[in-house]
């Protein structure tokens, strides 16, 4: 895959603006009380997302962690997808089942995560093995939060792809902290391509906040890949700006650090980089402005879905058929909040969920 | 006496078991610095220091692991799942470590594990699951699951001071939502293994434990109402060890069971007290047991599904109404 | 017709099934040079190379998830635990990601976990369980549990056919000590979720599976001669979906039903089958449903106390007595 | 701890041949059907047990893996325990419930391991725990099969242990094999001291066939947790010179190879580093005698002993009170291979679990 050109950098702008202007739109719709769930943001992290799977072509698989939601935009996710599934409407990718990022696309190549960390690394690793069964030279890329990292699944899954020489590529998270955990003291490590020598595969370190340098990385790895040779880990370094989730005021955070990389915003960053070559400040505002209309759009649409009938909770337990309900277990679709003598306030208040 | 959350309960319980025995402490994701995902711990490693207060990497079989060894040690150490679901990765070293431990080497390892489990958060798939069917055949394990502020406390007293692995089972939908008035001057200690007669009745016997306990009661206000019946309710409070003396007499005099728990249907813990009452009140019985219990699927995420999935109020009354109508 | 053991139905099952279906492939530890722990794939590396026939690091869940994701892509993974055992370590990865894909994003995972299961073999706590109820309260497995050659081979070929996550579950003790005459020509394929009435009779229902098959076999062949009483022994084979059908129609024929397997009885999967022979067959009961079963112990591995854990023939034909008496 | 004196060597040189001869007793025993269970041998692994627990104190903790036979005898274990132990009788370790190595002692810092590999580490760090907890000194060793590391129990134990600084020595015994997996290919590493990078901490690499050698390396990996620089590995080279267990042929396993590593066999080795020093054949003759006839003994003593009382299995499941036997669950004592009237042979093959 070649370097990119004038028309991929503008792409790779648009797609990192639209990462961060959706989330800002989830945001809101979290605080309208429109979405039940939890939201958990990649503010300052767009950048690991956007050009890594920016090296990727089609018939790859990509499975993204929580903070990915640019890789999953640059794989052909429509945001108003995205919308959907977090307000958990009809014709969510999930149809209402499941939240965030957690839907698997066949068509796509998208492999949704689950909640244990660690997990979605072994079962990418089932379709490597598929690749290579087949003889076909697809690659895998996914993601890893550093403190995931220190899973069992994590590792069992690390060890599996280098074994049996998978083509992946691991994208290390190296965002600081793991919740409330600073990364390097969960993980008594400074240097995190260290990680890789205990599997014996090469690691690449990549400046995260710099999304041309996380694509250049991901652009090795992922011909190494190709080419056979298996599993690269990609570190990049950065840095979680906002808390863990919504839930999460992040106030263990030392202000000036937050300072010191605000300065490193990786959108910034870029459109100065642009800004010294061919584009001006109009074509991107333009850039900005065409996104933003489009995601209110796609917002009042997403709004006007309505929510999944009760009954289709029985559905797809199995191929077939489909599960019946017990006697009097077929749950009214009133639950607790709208029980007006419950004991329980009458409105939901937002879940702690994380 | 002080109005109490459940959340405060539980978060009293290991306050004052710590205060009170060096040799409590407690281990975790996220429950020092931060004090928890839902702030149970918050302020202890303050007052603890990071010795007791213990945050670890995202590692729950190695947290498990570690509970184990320092309980060889005459520790009592706690150990959070931020999710009960997470107890997952740790389902080896429970079932295999903990739990047999003291039959192989005649060492005990006197554990407590505890998260917030449960539905109705609208937490989906794997921040909302039961798990206490997935222990219910490990001998070994002792499992509780208290659905009052007062039994929160006093059974997390009794878990942290028992000599054996004791998974607490907390309901994430209670913890702000139920308040009592509780005791500041006497302790609260709420023995493992005693079942509760919550609600006293004579035409039939509601069994139950955890988040359901309130739509039981709430269904048998109804019932006693429009129908004139008194339905007895029992929070189970401990399933393992079962206190099946007290469902026993319940049944013998109600002549009815019906059994409500969250959990799903098949292998749901229904079944081993359906089996227990089946061979200790068969002939007291005038009609079968039954269940309400949630669909069998996992928690969807979606409230009108998640709420279709999860055993409501009325439910239990059409199926109370069954049973008294048999 | 051929002599073929309860270990060669299983080894051509699934040499059949990798020989016809190019998408089936095997993976676990040491099954490639080896030929597995127990030699049950012996021979597979040189027939269908090293892409099919995968030595995997000991790592479980990783394997599950390979698995997973592999049948995602359209292959038929069969997955070897060397001993069920060893299941333990993957349960995250098969209660919360195979288990529940399908319902969650409508992409299912169709693919078997075999492993050797049961006692008997003085193996000791680690290699001697039986794991069925760590699983019967997650929706979205199946499991079986084969007691003869001709349900080996049948049920593992329904399972690497079928498109949902399968649990089997070969019991050691049967290995070797099973024979049966098979035919060669036909197609031997029994459908998961029916039950097989392996001994007609009026009088008792025996429900069962796996190794205590033959215990009761052998009672009730006892009981007949001395009391001249008939045991229908059911042998279930598979256990979720249960054929519950099967059960109803014999109880509500013979009143009685024992339930007999080798796991311990707290939680064990007798809870579930009682529960719902409870609320589908209560009418026609003259007895408690009672249920044969292991102490509530690990697997002791000292022969005398193995034998003592797990349930005996003798105790099988006292309980038959006791029900057929009541 | 001092460099062994000519008192430590020769006792070095005992712990080495009992551990050899007493596993050749218990070879017989099982050819003989007086153990039922499996047997793991460590031979011409003897070393890395013997030489590495010679370096730990009184006080200090100790968790074997299935080849450490020789570290418990170092820290005080009676080979008649282990006689009575695997022949599952009376007055054994585990009363009979459990076999092998699986007995907890805390008398002695004994830990016992599990089946399921990876884990025995995991609670060993709760014992280094406790100490740290406590302002005690101890330390904490314990041994990992090459194959073992790739579980995640072995990871997360591992990760645990660096994060918090554990007083902990991992010794990984770097036998080549993983049952029939060459330990190589199923790690895709070379260098098994790269796997402590991804730790961030320090690993020794030894000659496992070189029990001054693995105690040098002890001594300082032990010296380093003892002062509170927390966790080292030790990567100890050596070779499985039999099967995996006794069902094991080793078919898989290159001729050429044993033949290479026999010449490396440890006692012999320790034989003449101790004869060009101050001890002589006889000397050593008459150590392996004295060894040879208490060990006889021992053996007679431990096949007069009873197997235990089959109501004994209902015991000590929790601290009280004793499990009940519910009706008709009370299983008795003849099993299946007496039911004459049984389907299956009267006499037991050996079981052939791992
Ligand atoms: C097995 C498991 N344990 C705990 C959690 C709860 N949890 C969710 S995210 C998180 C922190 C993850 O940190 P990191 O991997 O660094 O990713 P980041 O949030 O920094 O992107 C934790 C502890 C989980 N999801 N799975
Ligand atoms: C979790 C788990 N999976 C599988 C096994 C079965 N098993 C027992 S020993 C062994 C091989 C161990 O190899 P290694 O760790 O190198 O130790 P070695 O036998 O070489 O000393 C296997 C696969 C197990 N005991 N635990
Ligand atoms: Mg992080
Ligand atoms: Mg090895």
């Amino acid at each position: 895959m070649a370097a990119p050109n004038a028309q991929d950098l503008r792409q790779l702008y648009r797609h990192l603006y639209l990462t961060r202007a959706l989330e800002e739109r989830l945001e809101r719709l979290v605080d309208q009380g429109h979405i039940a769930g939890d939201l958990c943001r990649c503010l300052g992290q767009e950048a690991i997302a956007v050009g890594s799977a920016w090296a990727l072509e089609p018939g790859d698989w990509l499975a993204p962690s929580i903070r990915d939601l640019g890789a999953l935009l640059v794989r052909g996710l429509e945001p108003r997808e995205m919308l959907l599934q977090y307000m958990a409407r009809t014709g969510s990718p999930c149809a209402g089942k499941d939240d965030a990022n957690h839907f698997t696309d066949r068509e796509r190549g998208l492999l949704g995560p689950i909640g244990p960390l660690g997990t979605q690394l072994c079962v990418l690793n089932g379709v490597a093995l598929a690749f290579k069964a087949r003889g076909e030279r697809q690659v895998c890329m996914t993601y890893q939060g550093d403190g995931e990292t220190r899973t069992g699944a994590s590792h069992e899954g690390l060890a599996f792809a280098a074994a049996l020489r998978l083509p992946m590529v691991v994208v290390i998270e190296s965002n600081q902290w793991a919740f409330s955990t600073r990364s390097h003291r969960e993980a008594a490590i400074d240097e995190w391509t260290d990680v890789a020598r205990g599997y014996g595969v090469p690691a690449i370190q990549a400046d995260g906040n710099d999304v041309i340098a996380v694509f250049e990385a991901a652009r090795e790895a992922v011909a190494r890949a190709r080419s056979g040779l298996g599993l690269t880990l990609i570190v990049a370094e950065t840095y979680r700006m906002l808390g863990h989730s919504q839930h999460d005021p992040q106030a263990y955070v030392p202000p000036e650090e937050l300072e010191e990389w605000r300065a490193r915003d990786p959108i910034d960053r870029f459109e100065s980089y642009l800004l010294d070559r061919h584009e001006t400040a109009d074509g991107l505002a333009r850039i900005r402005s065409v996104i933003d209309s489009r995601l209110d759009q796609a917002v009042d649409q997403a709004l006007a879905e309505p929510l999944p009938e009760p009954e289709t909770a029985l559905g797809h337990v199995y191929a077939a058929p489909e599960v019946e309900p017990a006697p009097w277990t077929r749950g009214a679709p009133v639950g607790y909040p709208d029980v007006a003598t419950s004991i329980v306030p009458t409105r939901m208040e937002p879940p702690r969920s994380l | 006496m002080k109005e109490t959350t459940y959340l405060e309960a539980i978060r009293e319980a290991l306050w004052e078991e710590m205060k009170t025995d060096e040799s409590v402490f407690i281990l975790g994701e996220d429950i020092g610095t931060y004090g928890g995902a839902f702030k149970i711990t918050e302020g202890f490693l303050k007052e603890f220091g990071p010795d007791r207060v213990i945050d670890t990497p995202i590692s729950e079989a190695a947290i498990v692991g570690a509970a184990i060894g320092a309980a060889h040690m005459g520790f009592k150490p706690v150990a959070e799942m931020q999710f009960i679901d997470f107890i997952a990765p740790a389902f080896d070293m429970i079932v295999n470590f903990a739990a047999k431990v003291r039959y192989r080497t005649g060492v005990g390892a006197g554990l407590v594990i505890r998260g917030p489990c449960g539905g109705g958060a609208r937490a989906g798939p794997f921040h909302s699951q039961n798990v206490e069917s997935y222990f219910a055949n490990v001998p070994g394990l002792k499992m509780v699951a208290p659905a009052t502020a007062r039994d929160a406390k006093g059974l997390l007293r009794a878990a942290i001071r028992d000599p054996d692995p004791v998974l607490y089972f907390e309901h994430k939908f209670l913890y702000r939502r139920i308040k009592e008035e509780l005791p500041t001057d006497e302790e609260i200690l709420v023995p493992i293994g005693e079942a509760r007669t919550h609600r006293p009745g004579n035409d039939l016997t509601l069994i139950t434990y955890g988040a359901p306990l309130y739509k039981a009661e709430e269904a048998a206000e109804r019932v006693a109402e429009e129908d004139g019946a008194q339905i007895e309710v029992i929070d189970l409070r401990s399933l393992r060890p079962l206190d099946i003396e007290t469902l026993v007499e319940s049944v013998r005099r109600t002549h009815r069971a019906l059994i409500v728990h969250e959990a799903p249907r098949f292998g749901g813990f229904a079944g081993e007290i359906t089996a227990q009452l089946c061979e200790e009140a068969f002939e007291w019985l005038d009609a079968p047991i039954r269940r309400v219990t949630a669909i069998d699927t996992p928690v969807p995420y979606s409230p009108p599904l998640e709420d279709y999935h999860l055993p409501q109020m009325e439910d239990i009354v059409t199926a109370a109404r069954w049973l008294l109508s048999y």
